[in-house]
């Protein structure tokens, strides 16, 4: 789970680590008002839940009231494309409304999770503000981690290594070494798999100020921390995306007119993957699941169907846990529910595939059979091309 | 004769008591499985199912020597269940349940480490050795036995490899998922090395996807080892976009990497047959095997 | 550190676990009033640092407040002396008065430094209120241990193994496994070497109830818990330790006759042993460490010449860090401040020897040179013999 | 040629500028001590003695790339500066301080483990191979080289055997003081080992006291190895009354473990010269060596 800037900054303010002076408009009076409090010259920065808002335009200074009504008005409501936001953009719902911070200079500080050797690290480098990954690569010389394990955390040693590594000021070291204990412990005992601080700005007071925020938390702690379920923002995702966790669907919308529903994570993607290699494009991911309810499949296969870009439809069951009888007594009752009008390819295999076919054909709607994983796609493809009929 | 899992070998089931681990070990008994202890804390000293439930891991071992447990327990108690069939003295431990904290393996992999127990999972389907023994979910009567290895990061999408295998006549030495979370037990390369010395198996089917590097490691390691089986690899994933996890909590591409391009790149370099078209994940078994004779 | 029953129990109140209900008292009065307010019977027990109190009959029980004034008459300063105490026993000066538990049964639960082993052990014992040592060799049959790490604790797995050994009630197994983790986590942050609930009390109503207590503290762990320091009771200390202490001395008071002086702990025992192994007995062990004053040496001597017992001295220096002339300078002092009438052989050797042999002898004072460590040791055990001129 | 330490042996001093920091690099530089680099967070880029000063012992390793650490840092800061040490790849840490808690010791213990870094002490007076360099604080002028390997709990206990020794006319080939404490790093067996296989060193001379196993460790070992060098024993402690601590944080009888006599006894058995006069010492040794030619 991705949070907002505002939102990390506010929890580092609580950990004790200093924040520029600011807070969240969500209209262009509010922003004003804001920014006369803090005073001039002010940054308004886009809040969505994706990176690259600088280069991408999301982030403005403004010297005075006027320039804050014009930088907020272009960003208030409008969409925000950046490199990693996909073509679509996002939504700009609030701006963050900061005190400009006068700095000597910036570091970039981070913690995350070493997947491949299944280990942490924390990382720093002498130069914030850039891309970490992109540096790595053309300036190791600036980067330095160390790693370290959720029984022990960072021992103070490595603390130490790292603040030394930047040449900080004497009496900033300590400072430094305060900052990488209490956000290293906040990352142990929160389940989180990524802390970005960058840049880290060190202000012309030798302060340590967190310029910008990343912090996304493991998906699957988010069971043991309650406290942090409101954080969550869910304006971000598609309607459909919003309706389909709510029946505990993984369901993810692409850009493409052939809708899947399918159960299992590695079918789904194998799923797309066989479209696109048949000349066709998916038009979303869904896995149902395990567990998935009669009413799920409904809601699910509504969604897909429902979707203005499907043209026509695949559905891939291999029963294992799931039943084909359940999936097929979700997938009537929807189509009945929204008058199914567009070709749906049915692939069932494993248990109850009699019952379930039985169902679909009993139900009287247009389903095309086809038991070969090929077959079934070609045809969807070939009828996601047909126009439809009005 | 298989790997990891043999006709003798000797289960246990934690969380045996739940819904999915009695759905389940209804299902493994029925296979044939030999599940010899069961554990739910309180719940000792009754029996379910027909199989002994004990209390504790230990005590379960005690009694019943198994060799493989298999878990079933929700997500934040899973990682300790983990520890404590290791504790207990358990070599191989299969974890079912999905949605364990990345933090909470990471200390799990640190323990296991020091005590030599080896992990499958967590969020796989498990480990089946066709005709001999089933410990996990997935759907028996589509595997039979033969010469064919999978190791698998997916559920469903092995039953279907399964299936199209069974379909042209070719059966299944054992079938492994390695699981879906960033991270796992026993990897490709790990299993590789088991199906390499398995004298049933005659070639090797691995279905990755997206997210990590798993699949880069594995072509480092069949390149280095010059491996001397066949190996064929679907990666799933090619139309996935970037930055989003899709199902599973490791199926995520991050930055640049764990892209599945890059992956089947790197698989074909190491002389993988890799598959583009999921539907031919049988077939391309076959004409490796045929070229093979 | 030990710390008292009542401390302890305090802690464990703190810690959210049972405990009987009780006070302490210092006097008679005390001890009958707080009884009064409990309701009989009540359990009287001397407060004194050392273990095997029930059989040296300082644990007692009254049913009216007439006996309690009888026990407690009979507790309250006294000597008590048990196993651990040493024949001299110690002083009574405190009484926990608490209310009698009504139990179905009794364990045993301690953690401890594995120091061979080098790890932590948490043991249970399914009888408790005996002497666990002896039970682990009698009855290990009645014993279960787990081992654990300070970077990890007590998994909780393991609390459950412990837990199911015990063949507790149903009930009682989730309060155990809470019970163990407080106290494995009080144990871990605060440094203690040993922590024993012995007997734990399983009461009618399926309670568990912490019988006795006692709480070792890791001396060199102090530092980081300067909460803990009011704890401590000095009380049970001779005059000669409290002084000892005061000047960072490693002192310990002894039944013989020869006071010794020496610098190192490994020096100062084989100081001791020599002069058993020629027929003497040695009256304390004092090592006065490396970085010692010269005000503490001369503490030191006082309190060596000052013991009524002590006949002769035997001064063993090996001067590395400790200069000899330090030494010798310290002992002139005090030797002068108490006119010294008792006969000290003085071993020097090692940094600045020539220095500190001549300020001795420039004192005039009736110091024995002997440069031999074995003929020291001879003529100190010598001299200890002779009577005192008077 | 001795153990551990050698005439080329590059030495780094954590904690260099503090008191007993200073007092002593002073001392072992007078000895003829390589000491190549030291470490004081904050200081780095002065010199100390000469010495050139590091903030930290990483960027020391790198810049002089020294075989051993000694350690002269406060009780609550030791633990990590071990850490430290090892975790900037020196295999050899000698640590001087005393007072570590024993929690801190044990997880030091653990990391140590993982990294392959031996350690000597805490608590110890540190490593002498008389003639070519010296690592702690004993006083240097009364050693000499020789054939007899010193292995002691106890400090100025050994500076007292080694004047014995010296006085004797018997050098010594690597005097080592383990520590005092209830947890150190190399105990006697690991020592007797390294003795074993030095050519210099003829006889060994042990030096224990009360509380922990630590002598009956050793004795079973020396018993089951057939330890080929004659081997002399002092243990401290036959008045010490039980449940005191004597000085040493790890000297103290608990229960009925640990006392002098049964160190002794176990000591005997195993063929071990025992003494029980701590004058003869040097004498002891001398009698074994004669023996032996």
């Amino acid at each position: 789970m991705l949070i907002h800037e505002f939102q990390a900054k506010k929890i580092l303010k609580e950990l004790g680590l200093l924040v520029p002076d600011g807070q969240v408009a969500e209209t262009i009076e509010e922003a004003k008002n804001i920014a006369q409090e803090l005073g001039f010259p002010v940054v308004l920065k886009a809040q969505i839940l994706a990176g690259g808002r600088g280069k991408a335009g999301g982030i403005k200074t403004a010297k005075s009231a006027e320039e804050v009504g014009l930088q907020a008005a272009s960003l208030l409501n409008a969409r925000l494309v950046t490199l990693q936001t996909g073509p679509q953009g996002k939504l700009v719902k609030k701006i963050l409304v900061e005190k400009y911070q006068e700095i000597k200079r910036e570091f970039y500080f981070g913690l995350s999770v070493d997947r491949k050797n299944e280990r942490l690290v924390a990382l720093v480098s002498r130069q914030g503000g850039v891309e970490i990954e992109e540096q790595s690569r053309s300036q190791p010389e600036l980067i330095k981690q160390e790693i370290f394990f959720p029984e022990t955390g960072l021992y103070s040693f490595q603390r130490r290594n790292l603040a030394y590594f930047l040449d900080l000021p004497a009496e900033v070291i300590r400072i430094f070494m305060d900052y990488m204990e209490k956000l290293g412990s906040f990352f142990l005992s929160h389940d989180l798999k990524l802390l970005e601080i960058n840049p880290l700005f060190l202000t012309e007071t030798d302060q340590l100020v967190a310029g910008d925020i990343k912090m996304d938390f493991d998906d699957s702690g988010l069971a043991k921390h309650p406290e942090l379920s409101p954080l969550e923002d869910l304006s971000e995702l598609s309607l459909e995306e919003i309706r389909a966790r709510k029946f505990k669907l993984n369901y993810l919308k692409m850009r493409g007119r052939i809708g899947c529903l399918v159960n299992g994570a590695g079918l789904a993607m194998a799923t797309m993957d066989i479209i696109q290699y048949f000349g066709g494009q998916p038009a979303n991911f869904l896995d149902i699941g395990g567990g998935v309810t009669e009413e799920a499949v409904s809601q699910a296969f509504e969604i897909l169907l429902s979707d203005r870009e499907v043209t026509s439809a695949l559905v891939n069951i291999f029963g294992g846990i799931v039943r084909c009888d359940l999936v097929a007594r979700g997938m009537v009752a929807s189509a009945r529910r929204i008058s199914l009008q567009k070709p749906v390819v049915v692939r069932l295999e494993g248990t109850n595939v009699d019952e379930g076919k039985k169902i679909l054909e009993e139900s009287g709607l247009p389903f095309y059979f086809l038991s070969d994983f090929e077959a079934a796609a070609r045809k969807a493809v070939e009828l996601s091309q047909v126009k439809l009929k009005e | 004769m298989s790997i990891l899992l043999y006709e003798h070998s000797r289960i246990l089931v934690q969380g045996i008591t739940g819904q999915q681990g009695s759905f389940h070990t209804e299902k493994m008994l029925a296979y044939g499985t030999k599940i010899v202890a069961g554990v739910t804390p309180g719940k000792g000293g009754q029996r379910h199912l027909g199989v002994p439930i004990f209390n504790t891991v230990e005590q379960a071992v005690r009694a019943e020597q198994p060799d493989i447990s298999v878990i079933f327990v929700p997500p934040l108690a899973a990682a300790e269940a983990i520890m404590e069939a290791s504790h207990a003295g358990l070599k191989l431990v299969v974890c079912i349940t999905e949605g364990i904290p990345v933090l909470d393996m990471l200390k799990v992999k640190n323990f296991l480490k020091e005590r030599g127990t080896l992990l499958i999972g967590p969020n796989t389907p498990g480990i089946i050795s066709p005709g001999k023994s089933k410990v996990g979910i997935m759907p028996a009567h589509i595997h039979q036995p033969g010469p064919v290895g999978i190791i698998s990061r997916s559920g469903t999408l092995t039953y279907e490899a399964v299936y199209q295998l069974t379909n042209l006549g070719l059966g299944q030495s054992t079938a492994v998922g390695i699981g879906g979370d960033p991270i796992v037990g026993l990897k490709f390369t790990e299993l590789l090395e088991m199906f390499k010395n398995d004298d049933q198996t005659q070639a090797v089917l691995l279905i990755g996807e997206i997210g990590g590097t798993a699949e880069e490691e594995t072509a480092e390691y069949l390149k280095s080892s010059y491996y001397p089986k066949p190996v064929a690899a679907y990666v799933a994933g090619l139309t996935a976009p970037p930055g989003k996890r899709l199902g599973h909590a490791g199926a995520i591409i991050e930055g640049q990497q764990g892209t599945a391009a890059e992956k089947l790149k790197a698989l074909k370099i190491a002389g993988v047959e890799t598959i583009e078209n999921p539907a031919r994940l049988g077939k391309a078994i076959q004409k490796l095997l045929m070229g093979k004779n």
